[in-house]
């Protein structure tokens, strides 16, 4: 059987990503676009049928292997863990997928459908390979394709100035990735002398180096701040599919990529600091920076600088406890980063969807300028609103599942003999809290401001509910969120984890309950009496949308309260009628949130480089003679080596 | 059945004269260029059969000026592969160029004259044993190419073909030195002088390490020219990007292997001696140089020809620290890589010229609504992009990877020198290419979409076809081609 | 029979804080009143509110959705799953059930976030900068909560609130630093959540000082009266875990009607001398502006923090 | 094996091709560089010549009469020619180095190149004799400075003066260190008739329109038809 449906999930993906390329040529565009999105479902349930059932019989799986010469050799192996992050891959590919096949009609180029879907295709079946990669060499292969296949997704709307900028962004970074991979993993086989993962050696000084690299290559991707900064680039710039796939996958198959290593590496405590270290800044400014945000996919792409930031903190938080010998500790550790990974996917896909369907209706992405779409799109409404609550880690919700395990393993950390880890870990701890509540209220921010109250633009009130695949695509995310949280206590026993977790399935069940209850002892107890009325409009006649709190508004205080971190920006210009700068003409202030790592760090570093290649470029500028003159220097200093050598 | 060498160098001179003299005579562009598809073919069959048939390695008679060994028929195969894609896209980019004013039909005959004779010397250049006879081949292959880039009606061509000319001719000068070093060694050591490279090998190890290690350095200088080393590159640039397209693709697919090929040779014999380790180094610092160099520029082109003609200087650079690094995989590999690199680069140029074409210019300021007017040099450009810059699936992925590691396993401060060249490297093609595709002009009023002939568009396909398939699939023939080089120059 | 133990458990305590929450408001009230030389209401006065209310028509605003419906509802819900896990008067049956301490934390965070949701609903002004200022402050307060039920954690072994108040009860420690600094924490994380002065104005409808009650200013009838029921809930299960942690005494763990009218009444007491003293704090300070509370709540962090600092080196 | 008396003449020989390329070095006017050059290739030959007398190899004989038909002859009337119809007269304009400065320059490179050849070739049996190793590094220095003359003179044809000093350096070079095989000799030659030629086309069409340079170019084929575009753009950079 398992033999059988991997095999099928490659066919069928390969099905999917030629056809439309054929159909785009014969002129059978849309058709060959939902036939290969439908054999991508077929696909994606063959991955998953195959994965879950490694996953529940926990067994490891090996593939086929195939070499193009005797070293450079495609093997693949599917364990536990592998299978873990295919069952994700799979899961959120479907429901995009199902979601897609409505929202590429939706597109603008026709021309460019096709390819949308096909390219599609290979970067999620590029995912599938890195996930059951067991050669380095087939990881960075495939590795390489979805970072290729993504930025090609990325810029399909090259035309626009910002996909341009996302564009670059995304290239420099997801290639500097790769070559810290490159790196780490020729370091490693210059110890090992082979690509298989298995044969990793251990030499604590050399795997420090490699630790180093892959962290750096793997945080990358992931967005870890501070090499965060293409994810709020990319993500708005591409279409909400892709984004979805990419913040709830791409990003994951980095973090699958670290905990692979790290499980394969001898740990060392430094490493779990450094991870725990990143983890908390980028949980903390991911959420800070989001709640700036009113662009509402970049809102979500910082989000996902922020869970990574969590899910690094479990990571991190299982290596320190795992190498200080609390086995237990460690492993709800990293099961809570595991499962808030699986989580994560699942309602960050969920939110791009939905994020995609409305920026899709109204027409921009911009949530000052929504408003009102409860009344007008009311199902994504509430897709997103459980997205919402997912993120936002309210029970019974499974985004809170995570974050409990995650908050029990700091809970424990006294049994940790060292107090300067303990006081890192209750630091770490405090800003986790932070974030998780800041993350609450960047969602009733973005849920309030764009779902309630009036719409506040035109397009936000023409519009209209979304086509139904583009709901049932992430209704089921949803129907995961819900059942993620609510059973999670008995997937895990299923599993064979007993972890001290509160059965979320009884308190899922209370709440419930004690709602209905209520519901139906008001209907008894209280009077029926209702009555509509117009919102109080401080004495104006009508309410206006102008008179609503905007999203602005709405983080003001937090912005206040942390403007150290939001570091603004005034500039100014004047203009004057004179030459001496006497009589005033007119002029313009502007005050400006800084995007403090790329003004402080990206552009400077950018600069240097752009500085040094002008120099370069100056110094070949002449004619023959300046060559022949370097010719002839260098041909001097040749006579010197021989002199010196001789 | 066993082929004796003056016939197969026979069967290849009179190919070549006989489709000289029929050009000559020729007086329609179609002929000359069919002509000029044939003499590739002929020279691409003919090196198959040998490779297939043939004693390999032969020696002539008598003097022992040609040699055809492995190393020699590999470079052959790849070129007279080149020279024949390169000829069947002329026909539509020479027409399209007399069309606007580029090059006048009078220069037709001259063309393809020179582009035929250019093929030969590339060929004899290849064949040559004596390595002053290389020399001289590899001289003529200057000046042959030099008629072709500054056959276009352009006075910047002239100036570009000046730099080439001197730069190389005076490097190439150094060469000879490097050479007449050689001769006195072998004279003073075995009593009679020989520039024969087979005879060499036979007896390198008991030459003076010191004298060889000078002459190795004056040999590199001019081969490093022909190559585009840095700081003797500037040619290469300007050259590729001034020349007619197919050109282009021959100059940095064929004539910068014969500078490689010469390095090469030199350095089988140099390696024999106890001086190994210092032209190692010498060779990796120059090929770093030319990356550093190569890759800091292309972060700052706008002219597209000239952004592929230093991509070219960095793929040279990368050879010399694949051959610094001597050891018998990374010379496998950079054998390999040669060929990748020769099929991409000529894709990306054949994708240039149809541009060029197209917008009369390959400047990023001219060039507009890629996706609108070219799609299908749009989307070759984006792939041979990936290609030049080893992404997985291009065949430079593979090669890269190995001599990477190869680099690895000497220092990793090298491997980590490398990796930052590459991602400038990277950083420069990729941001090159979104910017010039995505730059769009919606009132650009009455531009005319210039029709690519399918003789322009299938060597684009072939090459990259080829590239994107050995990137996946390695011949078990090419394997033992490969090999069977290594062993000849013998790396051990 | 555990289950039948736990059930009993949960309606008993339930029901205690349902019915005897709103009497801590009034409470308060009168305290206060009674600072400034006023009278002030009846004990009674909150029930009668309430009663009130529920009689009286609900009006919505045609802005408003379903969110506005459900709010009331959803947070009157968390409270009372939350209210589970804070005995008031008698210990439970170890049981992994109810009483996890983050899950208590996040049933009120829920609650906030509906409560926040629906005050943006009704597109007023007045609630767009309740929920605002709601969350941002829950915001700050969080890693104090967080660290001090880390540090009360820390001190009890344990993350589940029974199995704490069970220790505390069999410690006897009548003056223990750890517990100390906790119990200013958590008196701060009281007035903090129960929205009172110097945080917020419970007594005003001033547009600049009102934080919860802008709120749900567009709640009316029934919804308002259950909001106004949940928040007096919530403060009470606030003061439970305040007073069953520093001053256990009298708590039991037996199903017998004596111990429970024993715990009863000592749970009353407590609770009353523990209203007084909120009420008697409330009068003393002002309201203070809402971008000083972040030095506020960086003492209680900070004392939050040296309890787990004198946890780790103890 | 070289008797007393030759070795004098040919230090006198090889002290006056090494003055000539000095000459070349300083010279601002054409006719007399090409003439200057035409003189040290007639050295060139007489040491070849004298060589020859020394060691009878016929090799040297052909060469001699090789060097004084194309350099003496051929190439300096070809240059001639070339340098009247481009009407230039003298080359004014230097880059990097002035003429005095490329002097002293090439001093320091013949200190140099003695530095780095001493140690060398000291282990070559031929260099017991010291004119043997004289003569190679002036031939080696007189290549450097060649090339000092092509990057530092603006002309197209001065440059193709240097490459020819440059050139000559190689042949005094070879001649001293051993004795290549006459093909070899040739061929060297061969080449450089042939970069001449190809320098000096250019040069033509460096200071002439395309049209005339085409014309040049194709002597052999009529003149286009239709009128050049000229390109605008500029591409250094």
């Amino acid at each position: 059987m398992l033999e059988f449906l991997f095999p099928l999930g490659l066919a069928a993906f390969f099905l999917a990503v030629v056809v439309p390329l054929v159909g785009s040529k014969i002129g059978a565009g849309k058709v060959t676009r939902q036939a290969s999105l439908i054999a991508t479902i077929v696909a994606c349930g063959a991955i998953l049928a195959f994965a879950l059932e490694i996953v529940f019989s926990n067994q490891s799986f090996s593939l086929f292997v195939y070499q193009i010469t005797p070293q450079f050799q495609f093997s693949f192996l599917v364990d536990r863990l592998a299978a873990f992050f295919l069952t994700l891959i799979a899961v959120v590919s479907l429901a995009v997928a199902i979601y897609s096949i409505s929202y590429v009609e939706h597109t603008e180029h026709e021309e460019r459908k096709n390819l949308i879907v096909s390219f599609m295709n290979i970067f999620i079946v590029s995912m599938v390979l890195v996930v059951a990669s067991f050669s380095m060499f087939s990881f960075l292969f495939f590795w390489e394709i979805m970072a290729l296949s993504s930025f090609l997704l990325v810029m399909s709307e090259f035309e626009k100035k910002e996909t341009q900028k996302a564009g670059i962004f995304y290239f420099v970074m997801t290639h500097l990735s790769t070559l810290f991979l490159l790196f780490a993993f020729l370091f490693i086989y210059t110890v090992t002398g082979t690509f298989d993962m298995g044969q990793i050696r251990a030499e604590p000084l050399i795997t420090s180096v490699a630790f180093v690299f892959l962290f750096l290559g793997f945080g990358i991707k992931a967005g870890i701040i501070p090499f965060h900064k293409w994810l709020p680039y990319a993500h708005p710039a591409s279409p909400s599919n892709i984004s979805a796939l990419m913040s709830g996958v791409m990003i994951k198959v980095a973090v699958y990529g670290l905990i692979r290593f790290l499980l394969l590496l001898p740990m060392q405590t430094w490493w779990g600091i450094l991870i725990l270290a990143a983890g908390t800044t980028s949980a903390v400014l991911g959420v800070i920076y989001a709640l700036k945000e009113h662009d509402i996919k970049r809102l979500l792409a910082y989000h996902s600088i922020e869970n990574i930031g969590i899910i690094l903190i479990g990571v991190g938080l299982y290596v320190i406890f795992s190498l200080a010998g609390f086995e237990a500790i460690a492993f709800l550790a990293l099961a809570g980063a595991l499962f808030h990974t699986l989580n994560h996917a699942i309602f960050k896909s969920l939110l791009f969807m939905t994020s995609g369907s409305i920026v899709n209706a109204t027409g921009t992405r911009n949530i000052e300028e929504m408003g009102g779409l409860i009344k007008r799109m009311p199902k994504t409404a509430l897709l997103f609103l459980i997205g919402a609550v997912s993120i936002s880690a309210l029970p019974p919700f499974n985004g809170f599942v995570s974050e409990l395990m995650i908050f029990q393993a700091f809970f424990q950390s006294t049994v940790l003999a060292n107090p300067f880890l303990e006081v890192i870990l209750i630091s770490s701890l405090a800003v986790f809290a932070l974030t998780s509540a800041l993350a609450a209220a960047c969602f009733v921010k973005a849920f309030g401001i764009t779902f309630l109250a009036l719409p506040r633009s035109e397009e936000a009130k023409e519009a209209k509910e979304s086509p139904k695949l583009m709901i049932i695509g992430p209704a089921i995310l949803a129907a995961m969120c819900v059942a993620l949280g609510v059973l999670s206590l008995q997937l895990f026993s299923v599993l064979g984890f007993s972890f001290p977790l509160p059965n979320m399935l009884f308190i899922g069940a209370l709440l419930s309950g004690f709602y209905v209850f209520t519901f139906a002892a008001l209907r008894e107890v209280a009077s029926r009496r209702e009555r509509i009325a117009e919102t109080w409009g401080c004495g104006f006649p009508t309410q206006t949308s102008k008179m609503e709190y905007t999203a602005s508004g709405f983080s003001e205080p937090i912005v206040t309260i942390l403007k150290s971190i939001f570091r603004t920006q005034k500039k100014s210009e004047r203009n004057y009628y004179d030459d001496k700068g006497v009589i005033f003409k007119d002029g313009k202030a502007e005050i400006h949130l800084m995007n403090f790592f790329e003004e402080r760090l990206y552009m400077p570093v950018a600069n240097i480089v752009r500085k040094v290649s002008l120099k370069v470029n100056n110094l070949q500028r002449g004619d023959v003679d300046l060559h022949v003159a370097y010719a002839f220097a260098t041909i001097v200093v040749f006579l010197l080596i021989i002199w010196w050598f001789a | 059945m066993t082929l004796s060498l003056n016939m197969i160098l026979a069967v290849y001179a009179l190919a070549g004269v006989a489709v000289l003299a029929l050009t000559v005579f020729s007086k329609s562009h179609r002929t000359m260029n069919i002509l000029s598809i044939v003499l590739p073919a002929v020279y691409l069959v003919l090196t198959l059969f040998t490779l297939t048939y043939g004693a390999i390695p032969t020696y002539s008679l008598g003097g022992n000026y040609f040699l055809i060994d492995h190393l020699s028929l590999y470079e052959i195969m790849i070129c007279s592969f080149l020279f024949l894609l390169a000829a069947l896209y002329s026909y539509g980019y020479i027409e399209g160029s007399i069309e606007i004013h580029e090059m006048d039909r009078s220069s037709l005959k001259l063309f393809y004259v020179a582009f035929n004779l250019l093929l030969m010397a590339i060929t004899y250049a290849f064949f040559a044993d004596n390595l002053a006879l290389f020399w001289i081949l590899a001289e003529l292959t200057t000046a042959f190419s030099a008629v072709l880039i500054v056959i276009m009606n352009a006075p910047k061509n002239i100036g570009a073909t000046l730099k080439y000319v001197f730069i190389t001719s005076t490097c190439m000068l150094f060469s000879f030195i490097g050479l007449i070093l050689i001769f006195t060694l072998t004279e003073n050591n075995l009593g009679s002088g020989t520039l024969n490279w087979s005879t060499l090998m036979s007896v390198a190890s008991t030459l003076s390490p010191g004298i060889m290690f000078a002459a190795f350095i004056f040999t590199f200088v001019g081969f490093a020219a022909k190559s585009g080393i840095v700081p003797f590159h500037a040619w290469l640039p300007s050259a590729h990007s001034k020349a007619p397209a197919p050109v282009s693709a021959i100059l940095s697919g064929c004539v910068t292997s014969v500078g490689i090929y010469g390095i090469i040779r030199v350095y089988a014999i140099a390696s024999q001696t106890s001086e190994l380790p210092k032209i190692s180094w010498f060779l990796i610092a120059f090929g770093l140089i030319s990356m550093v160099v190569a890759a800091l520029t292309m972060l700052n082109q706008v002219n597209l020809k000239k952004l592929i003609g230093y991509s070219t200087v960095e793929n040279m650079g990368f050879l010399l620290v694949g051959l610094g690094l001597g050891t018998s995989l990374a010379i496998f590999w950079m054998l390999f890589y040669t060929l990748a690199h020769a099929f991409t680069k000529a894709s990306l140029f054949f994708s240039a010229g149809i541009l060029h074409h197209q917008y009369k210019s390959v400047r990023m300021e001219h060039i507009k609504n890629v996706f609108k007017f070219q799609p299908f040099a749009a989307w070759s450009l984006i792939l041979g992009g990936v290609a030049i810059i080893g992404m997985p699936l291009s065949a430079i992925f593979l090669p890269k990877i190995e001599i990477l590691l190869q680099s690895a396993e000497l220092s990793p401060y090298l491997l980590l020198g490398l990796l930052t060249v590459f991602l400038f490297v990277a950083a420069g093609f990729g941001i090159f290419l979104i910017k010039l595709l995505s730059r769009k002009d919606e009132d650009a009023p009455g531009v005319k979409r210039y029709e690519a002939s399918l003789g322009m568009k299938i060597p684009i396909v072939v090459l990259l076809i080829a590239v994107f398939a050995l990137g996946v699939f390695f011949p078990q023939q090419l394997t033992d081609l490969l090999n069977s080089i290594v062993s000849e120059l013998g790396i051990r | 029979m555990d289950y039948l133990a736990l059930i009993a458990y949960g309606i008993l305590n339930m029901l205690f804080v349902l019915l005897i929450s709103p009497l801590f408001i009034s409470l308060i009230k009168i305290v206060k009143a009674h600072a400034q030389k006023r009278k002030g209401p009846p004990l009674l006065q909150t029930y009668r509110n309430l009663a009130k209310l529920l009689k009286k028509e609900t009006v919505y605003s045609s802005n408003s959705s379903w969110i506005m419906r459900a709010t009331p509802l959803v947070n009157v819900a968390a409270i009372l799953v939350a209210s589970l896990f804070v005995p008031m008067i008698i210990i439970p049956q170890p049981t992994d059930l109810v009483g996890n301490i983050i899950l208590f934390l996040y049933l009120l965070a829920m609650a906030k976030f509906f409560m926040a949701l629906s005050g943006l609903d009704a597109g007023s002004t007045f609630g767009g900068m309740g929920s605002s200022r709601e969350m941002a402050i829950s915001a700050l307060i969080e890693p104090v909560v967080i660290v001090v039920f880390a540090a009360m954690a820390f001190a009890f072994k344990t993350i589940n609130l029974p199995d704490m108040f069970r220790d505390a009860l069999a410690s006897n420690v009548l003056i223990d630093p750890v517990i100390i600094l906790i119990s200013i924490s958590l008196f701060i994380i009281i007035i903090v959540e129960s929205a009172r002065v110097p945080v917020d104005n419970p007594e005003t409808h001033l547009e600049l000082t009102m934080i919860h009650e802008a709120m749900i200013l567009e709640q009316s009838g029934k919804n308002l009266a259950m909001m106004e029921l949940s928040s007096a809930m919530k403060q009470l299960l606030l003061m439970g875990v305040l007073i069953n942690i520093l001053v256990p005494w009298g708590l039991t763990a037996d199903f017998t009607p004596q111990a429970i009218l024993i715990s009863l009444g000592a749970f009353l007491l407590k609770a009353v001398i523990l209203a007084v003293i909120i009420g008697l704090f409330e009068s003393s300070c002002a309201k203070s502006r809402l971008f000083r509370l972040p030095g506020l709540f960086a003492i209680a962090l900070f004392l939050a923090i040296i309890t787990l600092i004198i946890e780790v080196f103890a | 094996m070289i008797i007393a008396p030759v070795e004098n003449v040919a230090q006198i020989l090889i002290v006056l091709i090494l003055a000539t390329a000095a000459v070349i070095i300083m010279k601002r006017d054409i006719r007399s560089l090409i003439k200057t050059y035409a003189f040290q290739s007639l050295l060139l030959a007489v040491m070849a010549l004298l060589l020859f007398s020394a060691t009878g190899s016929l090799t040297l004989l052909y060469l001699a009469i090789i060097i004084i038909v194309s350099k003496v002859l051929i190439i300096p009337r070809f240059m001639g020619i070339v340098a009247k119809r481009l009407n230039i007269k003298r080359d004014v304009k230097f880059h990097f180095l002035s003429p005095t400065t490329s002097l002293l320059a090439s001093i320091v490179i013949i200190l140099f190149v003695y530095l780095s050849f001493s140690s060398l070739l000291s282990e070559l049996n031929r260099f017991n004799s010291s004119i043997f190793f004289l003569g190679a590094t002036v031939g080696m220095s007189i290549v450097f400075m060649g090339m000092i003359v092509i990057f530092t003179r603006k002309q197209t044809i001065t440059n193709i003066v240097g490459y020819l000093t440059m050139e000559n350096g190689v042949v005094l070079f070879s001649l001293f260190l051993t004795e290549l095989p006459l093909l070899i000799e040739v061929l060297i030659i061969v080449d450089l008739i042939m970069l001449t030629l190809i320098a000096t086309i250019l040069a033509f069409g460096i200071d002439s329109t395309i049209e005339e340079f085409h014309n040049r170019l194709n002597p052999f084929i009529s003149p286009p038809k239709e009128t050049p575009q000229k390109q605008s753009e500029d591409d250094e950079q």
